[in-house]
């Protein structure tokens, strides 16, 4: 810009800080740039009326953590299951692998977890109540109970692994006796724990979260048991990972019906934001590596070079599907139009259907 | 949860009290169920008056530990009825303001910064520069022999936030000592 | 105000600048009433008002003197009021002429001196002392401020040097009338004619006001009078701050004076006040021309002796309580140097230094600059952004001795050395100022006792909250403190003139941290009796006050604030437990009556004009004024009372002069007296504009200060070459979230967030026709500055169309300053204006002025100059551009015999 | 067990024992003046500190963009033209004509008989300022889905935040159908300029923690009016046990559609929606988004007995799977 012969003199043009609440779009609103402002966007004017293009709903204030979270804790209990069967199997490597898998993944996660609290030290907090309605407070729950059995099961396998040398005096028997049943207790929690991230992530208004509220736990314990199949072929032998890329196939299918059901339900807007951008992207790829991942595990999963390599593939397929959702769903509560429209078109639709009792918005 | 006592775990409080879902009772901390303006726990409350503006509202003034803690409108005033604007609201924040400066600064002629000078040197200073003034111009009587009796070394500027009685000794003072250049914002 | 029908808001941004206040307004518009906000600007009063009008800034008084027009030739006017209240009958001196003959000029003036001789527009007088046509005698005289409803009003603030708020004092003559009002020379029939090309069409031509607009006003107004309603006014520095903005407020008085809203529930004009005792600041002012009470400071030549002074002030024999003048004086001097003031030496009046002109701030300011002034103390006063043409401000500071900054913060007038614009540009360098400059930390409002006196002339007593942090303190020990500094050191003169200081009252009890008590200053305010059986007993009314020296009092409009000792404006009744009037809630002066002249509530008889707008009336059975409020009226002047015409004083009321503070009790629709710039409010274009003179030859009010100079040049008006270099007109204002210069606002967090950048207010037509980017940056270009700013494209500006071309305004708030201290800051619009005064007032003339708007930032350093000098050139802006007093018809503006650059452009009055 | 939607009585429901009449706001937009006493009040009450960015915010006179961790009350400003103007009453119109619920008619108060019912012409331009707050919703996202009991329900059927409980989990942020609530971070802006000898930042409070109005629970416990609504110069903000808000403004709406000023609306009055109601009622000149608010807001939590069975069955599934592949071979 260039438009007084001063211009040399003038200051640098400071760059604007970065607007708090993201895009400075101006919706419609205002009546066609009634606010004012006769500047011509880019693109044409959306269809919607907002406020200045603020956000109407505040994403989670979620980082990167919170996705590997999630990815971890479908690992952690797609693990589990796989201990257990390893367990009841008698494939000892298997269990063993699968057992200290899980433990790592969930220690990883819980870790991530704590970090992405504002308050860390306060993580304890968690616990102080249980409540129903709090998916992350049921989730601590599950995660605890889960915790407690997979922990008991892993200091047993260690206890193994060293040759006895933990210092655990009497209760060296003890452990010995509850290590089954807690690798049980441990495998009861393990799918809710690949499923309550779905309904965390659902029971909240970021848009495109709550509208996947129905099929989205499906994908969710799908892409765990893709991965945790993917992570024991990475582990263990191919001899004894036989239930692993069986799981791994069976969730490789799992998610990629489940996905297209949900797409297929869920309010076409507020799906856009899994297309687009780089939630897009993720879930672009995540797809295509759970297919390679799938496709390698048929064909050459008996081959250990393979299997690791298609292993790695569903791993990163379902940290990708986690980290697409994650930030689909960040994308969709900061642009107003994915809270407004669907809203309105509802809320359309029910009054075009006769119920007209229900509106937030009355005359009297 | 300052102190953690078992049996006052919300989840046992929970079951006691029937809030399954955590809602209400159950959940409360320690401190919330202590819970108190700061109003109340104020020393003493002060009645004042909003500084910005010639409406005039009422203020109270809450103060604790010898510092003023909260202003709020008061609500017996007829005039305001304890309503405020942004600025009479911000008020709390004029008094405690982080930038507000409480030290005299003296500036020097040339010099590039200011320094530190105790209030009681300052104001001898001011003193001695004012009888400089007020003698270097100094007028006696105009061309016409006429008495003018009056200084025009030094002048002043006030502001329309000055009370009554410091107005009045303002003037009182400044006229005694011959200045007529007196003026405040009324004028701006 | 709660209790109007309709209510005008014109030259204020109510809802904005006092938003508590405006809960009345909020109020009366539920219970129906009208709200109408006329203003160059559609702002958030305009949101909330039933109706906005834009108007062109500056052209108030053509739409003003329309709406009399019409009211007086479609006999609108509430007749019994008019000719019972007001002068509307009384004849004029028949060697007056009028604007309307004189193409802008008046009968009197003078081009030398720039002033009016007043003499022809006196009252014709009988001069065998006969009476008028119906004999009826009359005595008018009095404050040019017809009665407005919040009493002293900018124009008393100085309304000429000599006159205090008691007006030009008038002998006590006989009057002819007319009651038929149909005499050429009646008050009537010259408002008649002075108003008539005042027409719709006019309106829309000069202040861009659509025809079915005006109607809509003009019927709002008109139906909203009356017996049974009542229509108010509410105006605030919008129309003061004009180079003629005294008269803006007299042709609000005169419409209502007509309508008959004056000193009736809901009528009246609201004066709004922006600071917090900015009318205490006046009633006991720190200004150079008045003493406490509206008492004038002596004049030399004028004034020489007490006698010539109480002889000029007031007469004995005028109407109203003005008449004892003498012995609120003479109270005065004993209360600031008792037993010094004794009959033999005229009670100290020698000791009062003597005035020879105007010596007013923007005086000093020149003074300054010719290094005539050595020191300067600012309290709670920041110049370099809140005043206008701040170069030429902090330019007069770099040429002081010493500085002395007393606030709260450390504003860009105490660090202007450091960090000013003249330091960016190069003009000053930080090395070579000699000024040292004292920074004294204050103390704020709840850090000390003491009273402020809020618009509508109450004084509310604030209690000590908190003793001050630190080195802070208040002014009141601050003062008090110099004071006995300053006496030390003079402790031993034998110099004559030191006695004034030595004979001063100075001993007021001091508490443990030294400050004075300021109930003891209250109680010397209110004024005591000093001998007698009441000796030391606290005055309860200024009636009490004696000229004999028997009394004390250092304001004695505020006598009673201490009466019995007890301090009333401490009183705090709570507001819902008493009358709606609030009595005892604080103290309001004049003996602490709500309204003034409430006297006009009621009809001639004494009964109210109706029962809807009942307020005071007179009580046959108690024979008394009785009422919501204290009767402004001696309580037992029966409504018929006639009084002995050669009567004087208080007792030469009539019980129909309700305006009882004005030498003749009448309300007055035309000033024979007292006015600088005319009896009639009259139309001048502003100092600069973009328009001519619809109405006449005259561009500008002849009677305006000029402070012809280089560093304070004005472009060229409409019709003169160059006009179009600066084609657009700025005006200033507030807004809700900072308080003027910004010294309590742009230091606080909570409020600077809420704004916190310089911008300015454009049209979208302006924007296009600019190329100005929404939200971009701009410079603004000014014959004096430029500045930059943010760009606020808005519909909220409406370019308006005015005698046939665009007229596009800027607005620009004023609350930013360059410097490194406050939490925000930014470009002062201050800068942009230049000095013109209002000459009653001494006002700054800082509501419009011509300006250039262009895209992107100023320049910096040396070059922001090299850009104001350019535009300069172009528009060929001379110190004698915009400065001719005369314009006429026909002749080229640009020459004038009156301002000479080389002379001090000061005018002498 | 409490409810997760529909109409209740939120005290009860969180099982106070000695419960208060709900309390609530009543923000009647219609006579705000924009002066953001209300923003001011209330960060002086509570102490929070200044998070603007100290630059405009290119949205009128609005610079503080929105409610968030430290901003409990937010002043909208929209400017609009006679389009957008007709457009608002035409739609507040239909409203009447869908035979909106007039959940009990307002007692036909006497109208100021009624001089004049033709709509008032409309405006060439208007400028609406609105003062958003938290909605204390009758069924409050944020508090259902909190994990730690941090947000709780008062006696007063409020929603408020303890400070000294919360985790800063951030759950309740994606929680909130309107976007109120927030995680609070440090990051004020800086003073612009540079400030000699003076001391910077001053330490924010509560940083990490989530934020929002607590309708001032600790004035409300001593019954002292909320500070915003005790300085609104104009009554624009009203407090007042829930039940009289509601009164109040229908009579309000029913007032303004009488005058012809069809555009107004109320937001939040019906405890048929998607939140139960919410115990800060407003009342609107045009759609609710224009205003930023949600037009048709739902409790994500009324959902989530679904959610659960969604999930329970997907873990079945899991299961499921897993059995499979270890029945499904041999190797």
């Amino acid at each position: 810009m260039s438009l007084s012969e001063f211009d040399s003199y003038r200051p640098p043009e400071p760059p604007r800080r970065r607007r708090r609440n993201g895009p400075r779009r101006r919706g419609a609103g205002q009546g066609g740039g009634g606010d004012g402002s006769r500047e011509m966007p880019m693109v044409p004017e959306p269809e919607f009326g907002s406020y200045y293009g603020r956000p109407v709903v505040k994403p989670a204030p979620w980082g990167h953590e919170v996705a590997a979270y999630l990815f971890l804790g479908g690992v952690a209990g797609g693990s589990a299951l796989l201990a257990l069967g390893g367990q009841l199997t008698g494939r000892g490597e298997l269990r063993r692998n699968a057992r200290l898998g899980s433990v790592t993944a969930l220690g990883l996660g819980g870790a991530a977890l704590v970090a992405d609290l504002g308050r860390p030290e306060r993580f304890l907090h968690m616990l102080r109540t249980f409540k129903p309605t709090s998916p992350m407070s049921m989730g601590t729950w599950i995660l605890s109970a889960f915790g407690a059995g997979m922990g008991t099961a892993v200091a047993a396998e260690v206890d193994r692994m060293t040759g006895s040398r933990l210092p655990l005096g009497p209760l060296r028997p003890v452990l010995r006796a509850v290590e089954g049943p807690a690798g049980i207790e441990a495998a009861v929690f393990a799918g809710p724990l690949a499923a309550y991230t779905a309904a965390l992530l659902s029971d909240t208004a970021t848009p495109t979260w709550n509208a996947a509220r129905e099929d989205l736990a499906f994908v969710f314990v799908s892409s765990a048991s893709l991965a945790s199949g993917g992570l024991a072929m990475v582990t263990t032998s191919v001899g004894q990972a036989g239930p692993a890329r069986r799981l791994a196939v069976l969730g490789v299918a799992g998610e990629l019906v489940a996905t297209k059901l949900m797409e297929r339900r869920m309010d076409p807007v507020a799906a856009e934001p899994l297309h687009h951008g780089q939630a897009g992207t993720m879930l672009a790829w995540s797809e295509r590596l759970a297919v390679a991942g799938g496709l390698g595990t048929l064909l050459g999963g008996r081959h250990r070079g393979i299997a690791a390599l298609s292993g790695l593939a569903l791993l990163a397929s379902s940290a990708l599907t986690r980290f697409g959702v994650m930030e689909a769903g960040l994308h969709s509560a900061v642009d107003p139009r994915y809270t407004i429209e669907p809203q309105k078109a509802r809320l359309a639709a029910r009054r075009a259907a006769g119920i007209t009792d229900d509106s937030i918005t009355t005359v009297g | 949860m300052s102190r953690f006592s078992p049996l006052e775990w919300p989840v046992l409080r929970q079951i006691r009290s029937g809030d399954l879902l955590g809602r209400g009772p159950a959940v409360t901390s320690e401190r919330t169920r202590a819970t108190s303006p700061r109003t109340t726990t104020a020393d003493r409350v002060v009645q004042s008056v909003c500084p910005y503006c010639a409406v005039g509202c009422g203020q109270r003034v809450y103060v604790k530990d010898e510092k003023v803690v909260q202003i709020e409108g008061d609500p017996d005033s007829p005039i305001s009825r304890g309503r405020l604007c942004p600025k009479g609201a911000a008020s709390e924040q004029l008094v405690n303001a982080p930038g507000r400066q409480t030290e005299v600064l003296y500036r020097a002629p040339r010099a590039t910064e200011w320094q530190r000078l105790d209030l009681d040197t300052a104001v001898g200073m001011v003193a001695d520069r004012v009888l400089e003034a007020r003698r270097n111009g100094w007028q006696d009587a105009d061309e016409q022999g006429r008495p003018l009796r009056r200084t025009m070394g030094f002048a002043s500027l006030g502001g329309a936030t000055l009370d009554n009685e410091e107005n009045y000794l303002i003037k009182k003072l400044f006229t005694a000592a011959g200045a007529i250049q007196i003026e405040n914002q009324a004028r701006i | 105000m709660a209790n109007a029908d309709c209510i005008v808001i014109q030259g204020s941004n109510m809802a904005e600048c006092h938003p508590v206040g405006y809960q009345w307004v909020t109020e009366a518009k539920a219970r129906g009433a009208r709200v109408i906000h006329v203003d160059p600007r559609f702002t958030r009063t305009s949101a909330v008002a039933d109706k906005h009008v834009p108007i062109r800034a500056g052209s108030d008084i053509v739409l003003l003197g329309a709406l009399i027009n019409h009211v007086l030739t479609h006999d609108l006017w509430f007749e019994e009021y008019v000719r019972a209240y007001t002068n509307a009958a009384t004849l004029v001196n028949e060697d007056y002429r009028d604007a309307e003959d004189l193409d802008g000029l008046f009968s009197g003036f003078d081009p030398e001196t720039g002033q009016y001789d007043m003499s022809t527009w006196a009252y014709a007088e009988n001069e065998d002392g006969a009476g008028g046509h119906d004999g009826k005698v009359d005595a008018p005289a009095g404050d040019p401020d017809d009665g407005a409803e919040a009493g002293a009003e900018a124009v008393e603030e100085a309304a000429g040097q000599q006159l205090g708020s008691g007006g030009a004092p008038m002998e006590h003559a006989r009057m002819l009338h007319d009651e038929t009002l149909q005499d050429p020379r009646t008050v009537f029939q010259i408002l008649k004619r002075h108003y008539a090309r005042y027409t719709p069409e006019m309106v829309q031509e000069v202040c861009g006001i659509a025809p079915e607009d005006f109607a809509y006003l003009v019927r709002s107004i008109t139906e909203n009078s009356g017996r049974e309603r009542t229509t108010c006014f509410a105006y605030a520095v919008g129309w003061t701050q004009h180079s003629l903005g005294a008269q803006y407020i007299r042709t609000a008085s005169i419409l209502q004076l007509l309508l008959g809203n004056m000193g009736r529930p809901g009528g009246g004009i609201m004066a709004l006040r922006g600071h917090a005792s900015i009318q205490g600041s006046t009633d006991i002012p720190t200004l150079f021309n008045l003493l406490p009470g509206y008492l004038p400071m002596p004049v030399a030549g004028t004034h020489d002796t007490f006698e010539d002074y109480l002889a000029a002030i007031a007469s004995k024999k005028q109407k109203g309580y003005w008449a004892e003048a003498d012995a609120y004086t003479t109270s005065l001097l004993k209360a600031w140097w008792g037993d010094a003031a004794t009959a033999d030496n005229d009670w100290a009046y020698d000791y009062l230094p003597r005035l020879t002109g105007a010596h007013g701030t923007f005086q000093t300011l020149t003074s300054m600059l010719d290094d005539e002034v050595e020191g300067y103390f600012l309290l709670g006063q920041n110049p370099a952004v809140g005043s206008s043409n701040g170069r030429m401000q902090r330019m007069a500071m770099s040429h002081l001795k010493w500085l002395v900054v007393r606030d709260l913060n450390l504003i860009e007038s105490a660090t202007w050395w450091k960090d000013g614009p003249e330091i960016a540009s190069g003009e000053l360098r930080t090395e070579d100022i000699e000024t040292e400059v004292f920074f004294l930390p204050a103390a704020t409002h709840v850090e000390k006792s003491g009273t402020f006196t809020q618009t509508q002339r109450l004084l509310q007593w604030r209690h000590q909250a908190v003793a001050p942090p630190g080195e802070c303190r208040s002014e009141l020990q601050f003062f008090f403190e110099l004071g006995q500094r300053i006496r030390e050191r003079l402790a031993d003169s034998a110099d004559e003139r030191d006695r004034p200081l030595l004979d001063l009252t100075w001993d007021y009890p001091v508490d443990a941290h030294g400050e004075p008590d300021p109930e003891a200053v209250l109680a010397e305010i209110n004024g005591r009796h000093l001998t007698g059986p009441d000796a030391g007993r606290p005055l309860s009314s200024y009636t009490e006050m004696r000229a004999d020296g028997s009394t004390s009092g250092g304001c004695w409009i505020y006598t009673g604030v201490y009466a019995d000792g007890v301090n009333r404006a401490a009183a705090r009744t709570p507001g819902q437990e008493q009358a709606a009037a609030a009595p005892d809630w604080g103290w309001a002066w004049p003996a602490n009556r709500r309204i003034l002249y409430n006297r006009a509530s009621a009809d001639p008889e004494g009964r109210p004009w109706s029962e809807r707008k009942k307020y005071v009336w007179w009580d046959e059975e108690q024979d008394r004024w009785v009422g919501d409020d204290v009767p402004d009226f001696p309580l037992h002047l029966a409504p018929g009372t006639r009084p002995d015409p050669d009567a004087g004083g208080a007792a030469a009321l009539a019980g129909d002069d309700p305006f009882i503070m004005q030498a003749d009790g009448k309300g007055w629709l035309y000033a024979p007296k007292g006015v600088l710039d005319g009896p009639l409010p009259t139309h001048y274009e502003p100092q600069e504009s973009p328009v001519a003179n619809a109405l006449y030859a005259q561009q500008r009010n002849p009677s305006r200060v000029l402070f012809a100079r280089q560093d304070n040049l004005t472009a060229p008006s409409a019709g003169e070459p160059g006009a179009d270099v600066y084609p657009y007109v700025f005006t200033t204002y507030r807004l809700t979230e900072h308080h003027t210069a910004g010294g309590m606002s742009r230091w606080l967090p909570y409020l600077s967030e809420l704004q916190p950048e310089m911008f300015c207010e454009v049209s979208p037509e302006l924007a296009a026709e600019c190329g100005l980017e929404p939200y971009g940056w701009a410079t603004i270009v000014s014959p004096r500055s430029a500045i930059e700013v943010r760009v606020l494209v808005t519909e909220r500006m409406t370019p308006l169309v005015v005698r046939g071309h665009t007229v596009h305004q800027i607005g620009l708030p004023y609350h930013w300053g360059v410097g490194g201290n406050a939490v925000v800051s930014g470009d002062s619009a201050n800068d942009l204006l230049g000095l013109t005064l209002e000459p009653n007032v001494q006002i700054q003339d800082s509501k419009v002025g011509s300006c250039h708007i262009r895209p992107g930032r100023r320049p910096r350093g040396p070059e922001l100059l090299d850009l104001v000098a350019e535009y300069q050139q172009r528009a060929g802006a001379t110190v004698e551009t915009g400065n001719t007093r005369i314009d006429v018809p026909g002749t080229d503006r640009s020459a004038d015999p009156d301002t000479d650059p080389t002379t001090d452009p000061m005018r002498e009055h | 067990m409490g409810q997760l939607a529909g109409p209740t009585d939120p005290t009860a429901d969180a099982h106070w024992e000695h419960s208060h009449a709900r309390k609530g706001f009543f923000t009647d937009t219609s006579i705000c003046i924009g002066c953001k006493a209300c923003e001011v009040a209330c960060k002086e009450w509570n102490q929070n500190p200044q998070d603007g960015e100290l630059e405009l915010l290119e949205s009128s006179y609005d610079n503080t963009g929105a409610l968030g961790a430290s901003t409990w009350r937010h002043v909208a400003f929209v400017e609009q033209d006679s389009e957008r103007i007709e457009e608002a009453r035409e739609s507040g119109r239909k409203l009447v004509s869908l035979g909106m619920p007039r959940v009990g008619p307002p007692e036909a108060r006497p109208q100021p008989a009624a001089e004049d019912t033709t709509p008032p012409d409309t405006p060439e331009f208007r400028w609406l300022m609105s003062s958003d707050v938290c909605k204390h919703c009758t069924h409050a996202g944020c508090l259902d889905v909190c994990p730690t009991g941090a947000l709780f329900r008062t006696e007063h059927g409020t929603v408020v935040v303890q400070d000294d409980v919360c985790n800063g989990c951030g759950t309740c942020v994606a929680g909130c159908p309107f976007g109120v609530i927030e995680r609070r971070t440090d990051g004020t802006a800086a003073p612009r300029t540079e400030r000699d000898g003076q001391p910077g930042k001053p330490e924010v409070k509560n940083v990490g923690v989530a934020q929002k109005c607590t309708l001032c629970y600790d004035r409300m416990v001593d019954d002292q009016t909320p500070a915003c609504a005790q300085t609104c110069p104009t009554t624009s903000i009203k407090y007042g046990e829930h039940e009289d808000m509601v009164e109040t403004a229908r009579h309000r709406v029913a007032e303004m559609h009488a005058q012809g000023r069809t555009e107004a609306r109320l937001y939040g009055a019906n405890e048929l929606d998607g939140v139960g109601g919410t115990g800060s009622v407003f009342l609107l000149l045009d759609e609710p988004e224009v205003y930023g608010l949600p037009p048709d807001p739902r409790v994500p939590t009324a959902d989530l007995p679904r959610m659960y069975q969604r999930a329970g069955l997907a873990a079945a599934g899991m299961l499921a799977a897993a059995a499979l592949a270890f029945a499904g071979g041999r190797s």
